[in-house]
């Protein structure tokens, strides 16, 4: 993210180059449940981001000097398709950003997840991007969550994540491609959406100790959206599962 | 270099499908030279060149193709360069592992390759820009991401599907060699649509397009990508077992039955998209 | 991508030391909201172009910046570039092991690398010698040597004090585009002079500047990296716990009140050096 | 390979560059027993290639996890010396051209082997290139039946490959270097020589359906004198070894 | 090191560039027990070398199977950090050099250890050079052998190193890297001093038997030098243990 | 980092070999100074530019050569390149594992490229070709393929023979620097001709060329490296042992002995060449 010299991110009208208003997010879809092999699973298309979610466990652990006596082991894998990014095809091994990337979305999952309850398991969460625009990681915390609640594992609320920008001085919600590359600021941000409580956050560009405040307010009402629609899928697939379950065609 | 370790097949139900596949039956169902149904989807990937996604079964492949300009390879330095990358993600089956790609990996990918490249599917040559020095490289990259056997058919269906599926921006090079490239995008220049057939040997049966568990069970498979006047442009036997010369015979006689209906999917694509080269 | 074995503290141990935060006590002896006493040290590698070390309670980091002459990134040809890399060696704690960078190392070097970006330190733009093709490139290395806690907010110090003592050739270009350096050594151009702050949560409790066993039983911790006129240019949370927006508010305050503390070392530095840009 | 413009790999005559015939095999020489620290090795020279392996085994497998309950691990591994082609060196990492040939070499031989009689076990077969000059693979894979048996591994059969090339629309039995570099195709096929069944086959460049079927019939041919060279070491091999039991000078 | 065209190393009445005489070590100064977490530790200056070295251990051996049954496995990783060059930042990764002079010190502080007392267990030795200035691999066999002493390894005896060089036809003590990369020779030599046995010995360049003679010779008494700073060192870091013990500041 | 894991030699045989070698006896009948026969063969890999193996004992050992032109190291431009590589591969023992090289690979390399730079065997300032611009770059490839002990002094023989043997392309530069390479082929410039000596420490004696159950139960070993002068242009101490002053010096005589036998052989090889240019 470099600042933007040049490439105006707002209309006159305040509008932002997709039509949306600061605090509006993108058009969010999600799907539980898209993969047969995985123990859970979910895919979401959050304006063009495109990303699949697969949850395998709790199994056991490999290799097993990696088991903890006292919990889960949760592992994460973010990575992006050669051909997800608007660039040039991304090579295939992962950089530092998918490494840092995994782990903060680990560390944004982990206090949903009652991990005490199957100590010495693992739970692997895969997560890979199939089209980027921005904000991948946030939606992908958002995928994943309900991937996790798709295969079962108990949890103590979703999680569910977006990005607040800085776009010509005015905070914004959920940046598209065009406005992380061009603007001034960078915030994701995921919380437990019953619980309120923030399991990530993360920021570059520059914000005042108000706009920090005001960003998680935002984050918040953004939140509570994408937490609609994350409930929204699960009791699709739980219906779809209970249709087949009763002997219907699912 | 060692095998990956296969989830294995408790001994009765691995019994249970070779006695069926004696009998001519199948675990789905399926006769033997029955393909199951196959949906491909195009554009699935907003920002590669081209993308498709194919289901076969429960089967998933992703492929995108995303072409650069670069150099061509030493010894082809008037042809554009073809690159086939496969990586079987953990994502698709809890057989994979995390990690950089592994013989499996390695064979998926060039068997795609050599099918596309005998054909060929790309016109190579009508991929340099400037020839010697500027050359389009694609990049042809194959993900499953769901696994219920027979990644071959799937991921050269896929791969095809992208292919036709793309658009590269039309570039046109100045005589002091600076390359202009133009709004207006062409797809990208295809010879032929070869189609991948795999057959899979279960005791001395053999059945057309392998689901998970009849691969856990074969003894062998052998696959071939056919074009479209019935050329066999690769073949890749695999599996601990082996083939009577007969039965490899058969099994082309088989792969040749099935190929055209697998091809017609392609060829809807070629006739939806712009004039094409060849 | 799974989680680095860290030590595991007694459970009684574990037990009082998160009484005592209750109390708001520390095992230590220090107060909730008090950094521990920092030593920085610069010129620490006479090879490196500027290096420091940074002692914080029994924490050591040295940081040396190399710059040389190189080509741009290609999206941003007309600027110097920064590469931050670390990596917590095995020499400096029994909870490292060693081999190529895990994601602790990379965490950390990308939040380094974020906050100085951000603020930012280095005028990256007053570093293209011949804009588009030759550049200073500057890499800054972090190396922890002994572990007691807070890497970040040392790492941070430690990097800033290496920019900060750090000179160059003085380089003209010629009109041909050759490059000439000179004997003469110049600073690097600094436009402002972050400093990070990390406040741990301890069950309810905030805590600034967190030692090696009390990073053991945090529930979470988060960093502000702050500029000189106090704007954030860098969050990061980490750890398994969670934290109320409230509490995120509080400990940005608490880091924006031991800031100046800890860059009056910083800005000493940058009195005593040459005359610098900004 | 591709298609070959210009270069001319068959006389007026009908013989190809070597002067060889179209159904005819280069010079082949087999020797059996080449290592002392190996349990089995062979050398091979076909034409220009030399090609030495190595058997290790059956032994217990490192590491352990690897084991198979139920059966013997073979592992192969195929490599090319980086001094053994005709191009510039290669360098010594593992191309992704050694990795599938590894593999397909591996499959080539398992259908040879009684792998039950030997369960928990690993037998490693080290496939080292020193010189190239066309169809390494299936020479490869030749000797290493031959280094298989010396071992004492038991086998139902040996493997012998040859490949069948395409040359000026012809239909060749052993591509030289220049001919697989030229030609308009490859089919590597290796086989159980007694039993008559094919347990590598693979194929690039363009072939009809009649065509593949005499490929087939041209290999079974070719196998067969390659197996006499086969049993000829083979049986040089134990005389020697008998003659040393029996006190006489190696 | 390439032969030294045209850069004078001796001035005419036989001093080096920083004023040495042929037989002259660099000024040394060893501090031992410089950081907390490690069992034993060491830091060196030797002119403007600066190398820090840690020691962990006797500790279990991981991974488990590396274990030795009847002896201790002593491991070490001598590394440059990437701005102690004085040339461009060295890349993190090793190199080829360092993998070498790793085995290398390895060997040369085994000689003096009892190994045999502490079996299955390991000791692990890591060096980071700080800055570089000629001579690395001895100056850190010194310092390493204070920090195995300071963490309580049981020895026969210390090791010091010293590089012997050829500089303008002479034998001289103690390289600095103006005269390893300008000199005709480098030869580095470790003793146990007490003993006066070789532990380490390497060379490049070109010598006579007699020089090699001379040059252990040479070697010899400036180990005994370096030999007095590790053990003031080493008394220096007793008498502070001991006065923290009683209960004295440190 | 580790030690590689040798096959332990039983106690009783260990101490068998070390009273053995007390009496001045040795397991394969040898005397302690005694070197064993040497074979040496060139032109065994015909793609190599020059190539050789060397049979010590049952200890075989093959070196490749390849010459291709490319750009020289910044800090020699004058100069060609020597690049030696050797991989201690399964093939050879059960004691190798496949893999990345570790440091007994790297070890073994560094020593032979030391000696042959050292001597200097090739005389590299005549491998430039444009200077600054085109060099040759001489890859010195090293793969034992049959152990049993002594693997540096295979190699060295090996990698001479490979380099006497070697012929390259004659070429030219033309005034614009094109390089022309012509059909003639010349042999390498070579300086002088070093041969490399191991002595191995059982106890208290000194025996030359350990074979692999010698190396096994040996305290350390010294590698001498020597010019047709006699001079010593590499040394190298290995093993957890230690040698007395006396014990080098009597090790180097011993070298010093056996060197002219060694090389001969390659005193012949290169009569045998084309006319050399030293």
């Amino acid at each position: 993210m470099t600042a933007g010299a040049g490439v105006k991110l707002l209309t006159e009208d305040g509008r932002r180059l997709d039509g949306r208003a600061l605090n509006e997010l993108r058009r969010c879809r999600i799907e539980a449940g898209v993969l047969k092999n995985a123990d859970g699973s979910a895919y979401i298309e959050l304006g063009r981001n495109k990303i699949i979610v697969a949850v395998y466990g709790p199994r056991e652990v490999h290799p097993r000097h990696e088991a903890l006596p006292d919990r889960m082991l949760l592992r994460c894998r973010y990575s992006m398709l050669p051909f997800s990014v608007a660039e040039e095809r991304k090579s295939p091994a992962p950089t530092r950003r998918e490494v840092e990337i995994s782990k903060v979305i680990r560390e944004a999952l982990e206090p949903a997840i009652f991990l005490e309850e199957f100590p010495r398991t693992s739970v692997d969460v895969y997560i890979e991007v199939i089209e980027a625009d921005g904000s991948t990681r946030v939606a992908s915390i958002t995928a994943a969550a309900v991937a996790l609640a798709d295969a079962g594992i108990p949890m103590r609320d979703l999680v569910a994540g977006v990005s607040i920008g800085k776009i010509e001085g005015k905070l914004a919600v959920d940046l598209s491609g065009i406005e992380d590359q061009h603007g001034e600021g960078d915030m994701p941000i995921a919380m437990m959406p019953r619980l309120g409580e923030v399991t990530l956050m993360q920021a570059d560009g520059r914000f005042t100790r108000e706009e920090v405040a005001q960003a998680l307010r935002m984050a918040r009402e953004a939140i509570l959206k994408l937490y609609e629609e994350q409930k929204r899928a699960l009791k699709e697939r739980y219906s779809k599962v209970l249709a087949a379950e009763l002997g219907e065609e699912q | 270099m060692s095998e990956r370790v296969y989830t294995v097949v408790p001994a009765p139900r691995r019994e249970a499908i070779r006695s069926m596949a004696k009998r001519g039956e199948r675990v789905d169902g399926r006769k033997p030279e029955e393909f199951r149904e196959v949906k491909l989807e195009v554009g699935v990937a907003g920002n590669a060149d081209g993308s498709a996604r194919v289901t076969l079964g429960h089967t998933k492949v992703i492929v995108g193709v995303k072409a650069s300009l670069g150099q061509p390879f030493p010894d082809a330095p008037n042809a554009g360069v073809q690159i086939v990358h496969a990586e079987l993600i953990p994502l698709a089956s809890p057989i994979f592992e995390p990690g950089p790609p592994d013989e499996n990996d390695v064979e998926l990918a060039r068997i795609i390759d050599r099918g596309l490249r005998s054909a060929p599917a790309l016109k190579l040559e009508d991929l340099a820009v400037v020839p010697g020095k500027q050359v389009w490289r694609v990049f042809i990259d194959i993900y499953p991401i769901d696994h219920d056997g027979n990644f071959i058919d799937a991921s050269g269906l896929a791969a095809m599907g992208a292919l036709l599926s793309a658009k590269i921006p039309k570039v046109t090079a100045a005589p002091d060699g600076t390359i202009v490239k133009a709004e207006e995008k062409v797809p990208l220049p295809i010879a032929d649509i070869p189609v991948f057939v795999t057959i899979a040997k279960i005791g001395d049966v053999l059945v057309v397009d392998p689901c998970y568990e009849e691969e856990l069970v074969m003894d062998a498979r052998i696959t071939f990508a056919l074009t479209r006047d019935n050329h066999v442009c690769a073949i890749q036997k695999g599996g601990r077992g082996s083939f009577t010369p007969e039965e490899i015979e058969r099994a082309l006689e088989m792969a040749l039955n099935v190929a055209p209906r697998l091809r017609s999917a392609l060829e809807n694509l070629r006739q939806a998209g712009a004039p094409q080269s060849a």
